[in-house]
């Protein structure tokens, strides 16, 4: 089991965002979360991610307990993530925020930065190279010099991933990555997802609302509801849950 | 104004544009080389507007020939009057170059005439051989590359201009201020023009180690300029890592200064028999290069000190924590001066308001005074007496150790913007709970930004305590810390080029511009000059108006319009100009959708 | 019945609601800061053995003098808190919409206590002083401070900061350093050409007082304020207020703090329940949805402007009243401790200003004149003390004691 | 753009080639001695910054004539060192440069000018102090400074000793304005006021500069008979008016930085009976006062300042000095080490505070503390304060000789009037 989580709570003042949810993920595999909106589905991915720590239950990772620890440290631990509304470093060019994603597996050392020792150089090399294997990865080795912020949106997205995958992570969180883009789009970046799981060797969880995309490349879902998990398994085992349908349709079947 | 120069200029541009310059500067040549000779015996000079001399006459020739460029110039640049023609104006350069070789020959066996000897040719007197190297060379550089000859005739006419010019003149005021100003960017304008990289470190260290000492040797008062910019530029760095780069608003960055300064203070002050109660110094002045080392460390753990607590702070909070940490640091040594019961026998560490006086400067050998003593003899200012030749030596001392330090600061910054380090701080500034999402440990790398920029301002500090030999609270003021945030703002925060041109800048106009101003008018006074036209004899203008009164107000002004007219500072990094470029375009489309006739009149965010 | 009812409801919301929030902050705080230095008087009373530093003067009864002390010390912080208060409501006005730290305030409350003293100096010429009503004068003095203040600050927004806006936050902020810097040496060579004057001092006793009649001949109030005259009354400002038992204030301290309450309800009013005031606090929310929702973003700005530099000027008048000194230098201390009372309370928060400038008052107030009886500390660490609780402060709720945490949505 | 920037240096340029042609061509010949005044013209400060300026503008325009008689030009210049030492020193390394300049007269602090004399020691240039009275200031010892103003050991101890014997005083509380001026002074005083006996209740600084009700409330609390504030009126002023206020009903006392009728105009009653000690003659004693400020509010159209007076008393002894070279070298442009081994030498010189001779440290030889006490809450009146005693205090280096002569070295306390 590559992600344990058990009964995790979060609370913001009265409302109850995340409710005792548990839930498992398994290596390399490809997973999904779906559920209405505010149905705590970011708010799970931070606590995943250590934005949020929850209030109650635990978090275990690779047989190692993250709760608690920083978003920083569990970057580090091999969990990475993108965001729903994409927080690239518009200033920076393309290469460079695809290093800074690279943090975590680079000796940071304030005097080989500053003496400029052959090994630091051979880090940086090492790691440029990498990055540009990785644009390439994603496809926009053609643009590593271009400033983030100019770049269109499907790249931007696409970048995002690059750049979560520079840390090696073991596991990506992505938080809607396919929301605005076209049909065309929309399935380039299911191979993409594919990709990462079968050419990198990462287990991917997603957010996603665009069921095509969901229902195509997921192995299991999970559905979120109301801060609670309402359903987990297959597509089709999924597809067919009264509680997902009723969930979607909305509560106006249910007597009241 | 010509910096930023882009590749991409077209070389009939670039011609004109060099053509131009190269006749202004060819003017103001013309215009003031010669009074440095008049000094030499009444009327023997060949000023140029000794008007009825032969050479008054000769030179107020060649004055015409780059005033008719400039004017042809001024008519054929706007399009809309006459298609403008390169041609012209290449002509007009050469034919200002060649006046200009014709005069320099005069000026050079005139040069020669009166020193008599080639010793002289490095003399101040024989500058007619200078000037003709300078100009040749930028002659020769016009055939090939139209900037390098910009340049070289910039770096030879101002240096020229400061030579030219003397303390008698009434108008010494007003030539030093254009005059130094001129010299002291030229390394800038070497850096931001495009050339060979050897021509580059050629002509800065020209510049930066020949002629600036020359210049400083006769007339300390440069040396003591460039040091004090030196040691503001260097502190702006190091600010300019926490703002600049890692997005830290700190305003009482003025407090790791005063780590520094009283760190060394306290240990070599004369006064530490009443500080540590001893009857000697605790340092040996030996121990400056110790305590310069120590100083940076100090000061260093002293911005971690202050991290730790603040960095859950953001924007505006950590702003007024930081300048509350400025002034508790500042209330501390003013207040240190008694830290026992009884009010009156006093434990005394800082010696408080009183200051510490006498503090050490580290002992040169005796070599070097003498070194400072023949060159300064070989270049025609003949240092007389003991006293003077140490006060020019220590000056130079302190010069190329402010450089040096300076300059490894400058190093530093840029190897650390350069790596990940640089690109954790961007991504921190830039977006933070994404840098942390992505691996970044935000505490570690801002507590690291700020002792790396507390420890250039700790070096400053011991430095600045050896040279003045004497610290008092006055010295660290909230003032001083907006003094350095100003140099950072106005010469392009996160860009180090910007950093240091705002040094120079601000420190220049401060220190040198708005003084001279003040002493032109004073001197104007004392000759009972008319304004013309009004008529209004300066002798009337009220005491209560003194200028040297309103500087501060001329300084105020002056970050006004700055801020308007060019908000992203003078030489901005690559990001922030593109992020208020950003800014402007948005400005304008919103513009366009209103159908504002004048876009960037009324911006709305 | 229901437009009585509307009425009395209003007054409820707008009027005795903030008034009883503002006494609920004084008493609170008051009352902590008493409790913590009686309870440091009893503590430290005792000999600290071994600690030098905490060493409180020979002969001294700590505990005594905190009990002796305390209704001055209360009374001092009070009063200058609500100074703080008012300057800081400037400060916090401004942030609140445009998210900028305007540097120059302290200096339009400068020139604030000047109009003060030009509008006192000349009705002292025109022999006005004596025989107007002395609330009036005050009155007038303020009014006229808040008007020309207010057009001040609008017109500096106009020329130094508009031009500005959408540009990087540290921008604005120089330029604000730079009208700072301009607005002393204004004010100085104006009144160095006008009256030949560096310090502006109040005339004070002559509020409300007719000099005797050979007095009035030739009257210079410039030299002769402080001639000395016998007085008709005692002056007016001087008058002792009775309080609690034999305890007095007098007349300056009440007309601060009453002035001072004015204000704030009044802007409290304003903000939250006034058409314009709805529209500032739209565009303080977001500047681009509220120009979506009709409101004329630059309209709004303007009027906070001239709303936080009427408050500046008038907080100028309250300040020149209390210390009867005014040079054209006396902006910057009051201004920075009213900008770390605004942060304190949280900056950007009406009522956050008032509580961090009463807190600040009193906090000032209880160290400086405490501090004196540790001879190893002295009155000269008091604002060593003030900065550390600020950051104290800051540490556990850092976006200050009322500010709102600004949640990310990430 | 661009085209408004060349036609922006194109301007400029024919602006420079304007200005050439005005004045250069006078003056040019003629020898001139530059005498600078340094002090803060700017900033919170300038108040008495400009008090010294204008003194020197004064005096030289008053006392240049013998001078100018023997063919040279004699011209003023101020320098601003805005109160901050980096400034000063910048400034000074300007005026050293300035071969023209021979002597200068400043600075009003001494943490500007310790740092700043250090620059001109090294370059020979005499500096005369209307204002330092840091004891550093002229214990370095070194041959170029010199100044008008008392020591603050000296002035301390003076003024403890009419506090003790005269007023009485059995409780003090002392208060300074956390400057190198004040603070010393105040410590001086305290330690005085100790070794006599007194007891000192509290011995505070502070840099209010408007509020004192939170420094008032312990003074109360503790009932002095005398309150001592080491440091300038116009802060001092308004701590009195307050503490009056505040019924405070102690003696007020205060060094020379008290002398200044804004005191009177600010703190109005609060301060009549206030006294204070002045290395300055009054003009009861020094009638060329009376004619100074008579031309000095001709001149700058406002009452003579603090130190405006030393700042013209300076002036007075390096312009008599400047004469006395050029008259002993036949009229060549004299050294500025010939100035200022002829300033040091200085003995018995009137000037317009008193008579003046410098000892080898360039500290007034004998300097006489007068003791003078508020009369009149008007301002215009300051001039008619009473002098209440004098104390004649040798330097403290020629105590030394003294005592090494034999002499009689202690302090000796005048009655006057």
């Amino acid at each position: 089991m590559l992600l344990d989580v058990r009964n995790a709570v979060k609370r913001f003042g009265g409302l109850t965002a995340v409710q005792n949810v548990s839930y498992t993920i398994e290596p390399r595999t490809l997973n999904a979360i779906i559920g209405p909106n505010g149905a705590g589905k970011t708010t799970f991915f931070n606590l995943i991610t250590g934005i949020y720590v929850p209030d109650e239950g635990s978090i275990e990772f690779n047989g190692r307990k993250i709760k608690g620890l920083r978003p920083d440290q569990i970057n580090r631990a091999g969990i990475s993530r993108t965001f729903q509304n994409i927080r690239l470093f518009g200033a920076m060019s393309v290469i460079e925020n695809v290093l800074v994603g690279m943090h975590t597996q680079l000796n940071i050392n304030l005097f080989g930065a500053m003496s400029r020792f052959p090994t630091f150089q051979a880090q940086e090399r090492r790691a440029q190279a990498k990055a540009e294997q990785l644009l390439e990865f994603v496809g926009l080795r053609d643009k590593a010099n271009e400033i983030a912020r100019n770049l269109p949106y499907g790249d931007q997205r696409r970048l995002e991933i690059a750049r979560a995958l520079a840390g090696d992570p073991k596991l990506l969180l992505l938080d809607e990555p396919t929301a605005g883009m076209n049909p065309q789009e929309s399935l380039d970046a299911m191979s993409l997802f594919r990709r990462v799981r079968d050419d990198l060797g990462v287990t991917v969880l997603l957010i996603e609302h665009d069921m095509k995309v969901v229902m195509g490349i997921s192995e299991r879902i999970a559905v979120l509801d109301y801060g609670q998990k309402i359903a987990e398994g297959t597509p089709d085992e999924v597809r067919r849950n009264p509680h997902v349908i009723e969930a979607y349709l909305g509560r106006s079947t249910e007597s009241n | 104004m010509i910096q930023n120069a882009q590749p991409k200029a077209n070389p009939d541009q670039m011609a004109r544009r060099s053509a131009i310059f190269f006749a202004v500067l060819l003017a103001f040549a013309f215009l003031l080389m010669p009074w440095r000779n008049a000094t030499s015996g009444p009327n023997t000079g060949m000023g140029l507007l000794r008007i009825g001399t032969e050479y008054g006459a000769f030179s107020l020739l060649i004055f015409l020939v780059p005033l008719a460029a400039l004017a042809g110039f001024a008519a054929g640049f706007s399009q809309r009057i006459a298609p403008h023609s390169p041609t012209f104006f290449q002509i007009a350069a050469r034919v200002g170059g060649a006046a200009g070789l014709i005069y320099v020959a005069v000026a050079m066996i005139y040069g020669l005439q009166t020193t008599g000897s080639v010793g002289g040719m490095l003399s101040v007197q024989g500058m007619g051989i200078w000037v003709t190297l300078f100009t040749a060379a930028g002659l020769i550089g016009l055939t090939y590359n139209p900037n390098v000859t910009f340049i070289i005739v910039w770096i030879g006419v101002s240096f020229f201009f400061v030579q030219g010019i003397r303390r008698e003149m009434t108008l010494f005021p007003l030539w030093s201020s254009i005059a130094f100003p001129m010299l002291t960017i030229s390394p800038f304008l070497v850096l931001s023009i495009k050339m060979p990289r050897a021509a580059q470190i050629a002509l800065l260290v020209l510049v930066v180690c020949v002629l600036l000492p020359m210049v400083g040797i006769e007339d300390t008062f440069y040396l003591e300029l460039i040091i004090q910019i030196s040691i503001f530029a260097a502190m702006a760095i190091g600010l300019n890592i926490v703002i600049g780069f890692a997005g830290l608003l700190d305003l009482g960055y003025i407090a790791f200064f005063a780590v520094g300064a009283y760190l060394w203070g306290m240990f070599t002050s004369t006064a530490a028999d009443t500080v540590f109660k001893t009857s000697n110094a605790l340092a040996s002045p030996d121990a400056f290069w110790l305590f310069l080392l120590l100083g940076v460390i100090a000061a260093g753990i002293t911005g971690v000190l202050l991290g730790l607590p603040v960095l859950r702070l953001r924007g505006d909070y950590l702003a007024i924590v930081t300048l509350g940490f400025g002034e508790i640091i500042r209330i501390l040594v003013s207040n240190l001066s008694n830290i026992s019961s009884n009010p009156i026998r006093r434990v005394n560490l800082t010696n408080g308001a009183q200051g510490l006086p006498g503090i050490a400067h580290p002992i040169l050998p005796q070599g070097l005074y003498d070194l400072v003593k023949s060159i300064a003899a070989a270049i025609g200012v003949p240092l007389n007496t003991q006293s003077s030749v140490e006060a020019v030596t220590l000056q130079l001392f302190f010069y190329f150790l402010v450089l040096t330090v300076g300059g490894i600061a400058v190093i530093i910054a840029a190897r650390l913007d350069n790596s990940p380090i640089g690109r954790a701080w961007t991504a921190i500034r830039e977006d933070e709970v994404a840098a942390v999402a992505m691996g970044v440990p935000r505490v570690r790398m801002k507590l690291l930004a700020f002792a790396m920029g507390a420890s250039f301002a700790g070096a400053m500090g011991v430095i600045f305590a050896a040279k003045q030999s004497f610290v008092s609270p006055e010295s660290f003021s909230f003032i001083q810390s907006i003094f350095i945030l100003v140099i950072v703002i106005v010469g392009g925060m996160g860009s180090i080029r910007g950093v240091l041109l705002g040094a120079v800048v601000v420190t220049l106009l401060n220190l040198q511009v708005l003084k001279n101003f003040s002493l032109l008018i004073n001197s104007l006074k004392n000759l009972d000059w008319v304004v013309p036209i009004i008529n209004f004899p300066i002798r009337n203008w009220p005491s209560q108006l003194e200028p040297a009164r309103y500087e501060r107000l001329v300084f105020g002004v002056l970050l006004i319009v700055m801020m308007i007219y060019r908000p992203e500072g003078i030489s901005p990094a690559k990001r922030r100009r593109m992020e208020m470029q950003e800014a402007a375009d948005q400005t304008l489309e919103e513009a366009a959708a209103e159908g504002a006739p004048r876009p960037g009149m009324d911006k709305i965010e | 019945m229901p437009a009585l009812q509307r009425a009395g409801n209003w007054i409820n919301l707008y009027i005795l609601k903030p008034i009883g929030q503002i006494l609920v902050f004084v008493v609170v705080s008051a009352a902590i800061m008493s409790a913590l230095a009686l309870l440091l008087g009893a503590v430290l009373n005792t000999p600290w053995h071994g600690i030098d530093l905490l060493k409180t003067r020979k002969g001294i009864d700590l505990f005594n003098q905190v009990v002796k002390q305390l209704p001055d010390m209360l009374l001092d912080g009070i009063s200058i808190g609500f100074v703080y208060a008012v300057i800081a409501l400037g400060y916090t006005m401004v942030y609140g919409v445009l998210r900028f730290i305007n540097f120059a305030h302290s200096e339009i409350f400068m020139v604030g206590g000047v109009i003060g003293f030009e509008v006192m100096t000349r009705l002292g010429e025109a022999n006005a002083l004596s025989t107007m009503p002395p609330l009036f004068v005050i009155l007038l003095m303020i009014l006229m401070a808040m008007a020309f203040c207010g057009i001040l600050a609008v017109v500096i927004e106009r020329i130094a900061y508009k031009p500005l806006r959408g540009a990087p936050k540290l921008v604005p902020l120089i330029s604000a350093i730079g009208v700072s810097f301009l607005l002393t040496d204004v004010v100085r060579a104006v009144q160095a050409l006008s009256r030949n004057v560096f310090n502006m001092p109040y005339p004070l006793d002559r509020v409300g007082n007719p000099p005797r009649i050979f007095d009035l001949i030739s009257f210079d109030p410039i030299t002769q304020l402080s001639k000395g005259q016998q007085f008709l009354n005692p002056p007016f400002l001087q008058t002792r207020i009775p309080l609690v038992g034999n305890l007095t204030t007098n007349m300056t301290t009440v007309i601060i703090i009453v002035s001072a309450i004015i204000m704030v309800v009044g802007l409290n009013y304003f903000v939250n329940a006034t058409k314009l005031g709805k529209g500032i606090r739209a565009v303080s929310q977001d500047q681009t949805t509220a120009a979506l929702m009709g409101i004329n973003v630059n309209q709004m700005i303007t009027l906070t402007f001239l709303i936080g530099g009427a408050l500046g000027g008038a907080a100028g008048v309250l300040f020149g009243l209390k210390v009867a000194n005014i040079t054209p230098y006396i902006g910057f201390f009051p201004g920075l401790k009213a900008f770390t009372a605004a942060v304190l309370g949280g900056i950007g928060n009406i009522t956050g200003a008032l509580l961090g400038g009463i807190l600040l008052g009193l906090l000032e107030a209880f160290f400086s004149a405490l501090l004196p009886f540790f001879p190893a500390l002295g009155t000269g660490y008091s604002d060593i003390f003030a900065f550390s609780v600020l950051i104290l402060v800051l540490l556990f709720r850092p976006t200050g004691l009322l500010g709102k945490k600004e949640d990310e949505k990430v | 753009m661009k085209a408004a920037k060349y036609l922006a240096l194109v301007i400029a340029l024919a602006l420079v080639g304007s200005f050439v042609t005005a004045p250069v061509a006078s003056a040019q010949d003629a020898k001139v001695i530059k005498i600078a005044s340094h002090s803060p013209l700017s900033g919170g400060q300038s108040l008495l910054g400009t008090a010294i300026r204008n003194g020197v503008e004064l005096a030289i325009e008053q006392y240049k004539k013998p001078i100018e008689d023997m063919g040279f030009t004699v011209e003023f210049v101020p320098f601003d060192d805005q109160a901050t030492p980096d400034v000063g020193v910048s400034n000074a390394q300007n005026i050293v440069n300035d071969p023209a300049i021979l002597a200068l007269v400043g600075h009003l602090n001494s943490g500007v000018a310790i740092p700043s004399s250090e620059v001109y020691n090294r370059a020979d240039l005499a500096m005369v102090s209307p204002a330092n009275t840091n004891v550093n200031v002229t214990d370095r010892g070194y041959p170029t400074v010199n100044r008008v103003c008392g020591r603050d050991d000296a002035q301390g101890a003076a003024g403890a000793q009419y506090a003790v014997e005269k007023l009485g005083s059995k409780k003090v509380y002392v208060l300074h304005d956390k400057t190198a001026y004040g603070e010393g002074v105040a410590t001086f005083f305290a330690q005085a006021m100790e070794a006599a006996g007194v007891e000192v209740l509290g011995f505070e600084g502070t840099t209010e500069a408007a509020n004192f009700d939170a420094i008032i409330t312990p003074i109360a609390a503790l009932e002095p008979d005398l309150i001592y504030f080491g440091g300038i009126y116009n802060q001092a002023a308004v701590f009195f008016k307050q503490a009056r206020d505040k019924g405070i009903k102690a003696n007020f006392m205060g060094p020379d930085g008290m002398d200044g009728s804004d005191l009177a105009k600010i703190a109005g009653e609060a301060v009549v009976g206030l006294v204070y000690t002045s290395a300055a003659g009054p003009a009861s004693v020094y009638p060329a006062a009376e004619k100074f400020v008579e031309d000095y509010k001709a001149k700058f159209t406002i009452n003579p300042e603090a130190y405006a007076a030393e700042g013209y008393a300076s002036t007075q002894i390096v312009l008599a000095a400047i004469e006395k070279v050029l008259s002993e070298n036949g009229g060549a442009m004299p050294t500025r080490a010939d100035v200022a081994k002829a300033i040091r030498a200085t003995t018995d010189f009137d000037t317009v505070i008193g008579k003046i001779s410098f000892d080898a440290n360039g500290d007034p030889k004998v300097a006489t503390y007068y003791i003078l006490q508020v009369k009149n809450a008007d301002p215009a009146k300051w001039g008619e304060n009473e002098l209440v005693s004098s104390v004649t205090a040798p330097s403290p280096l020629t105590a030394k000789e003294m005592m090494e002569g034999g002499m009689e070295a202690t302090p000796e306390a005048t009655k006057s009037n």
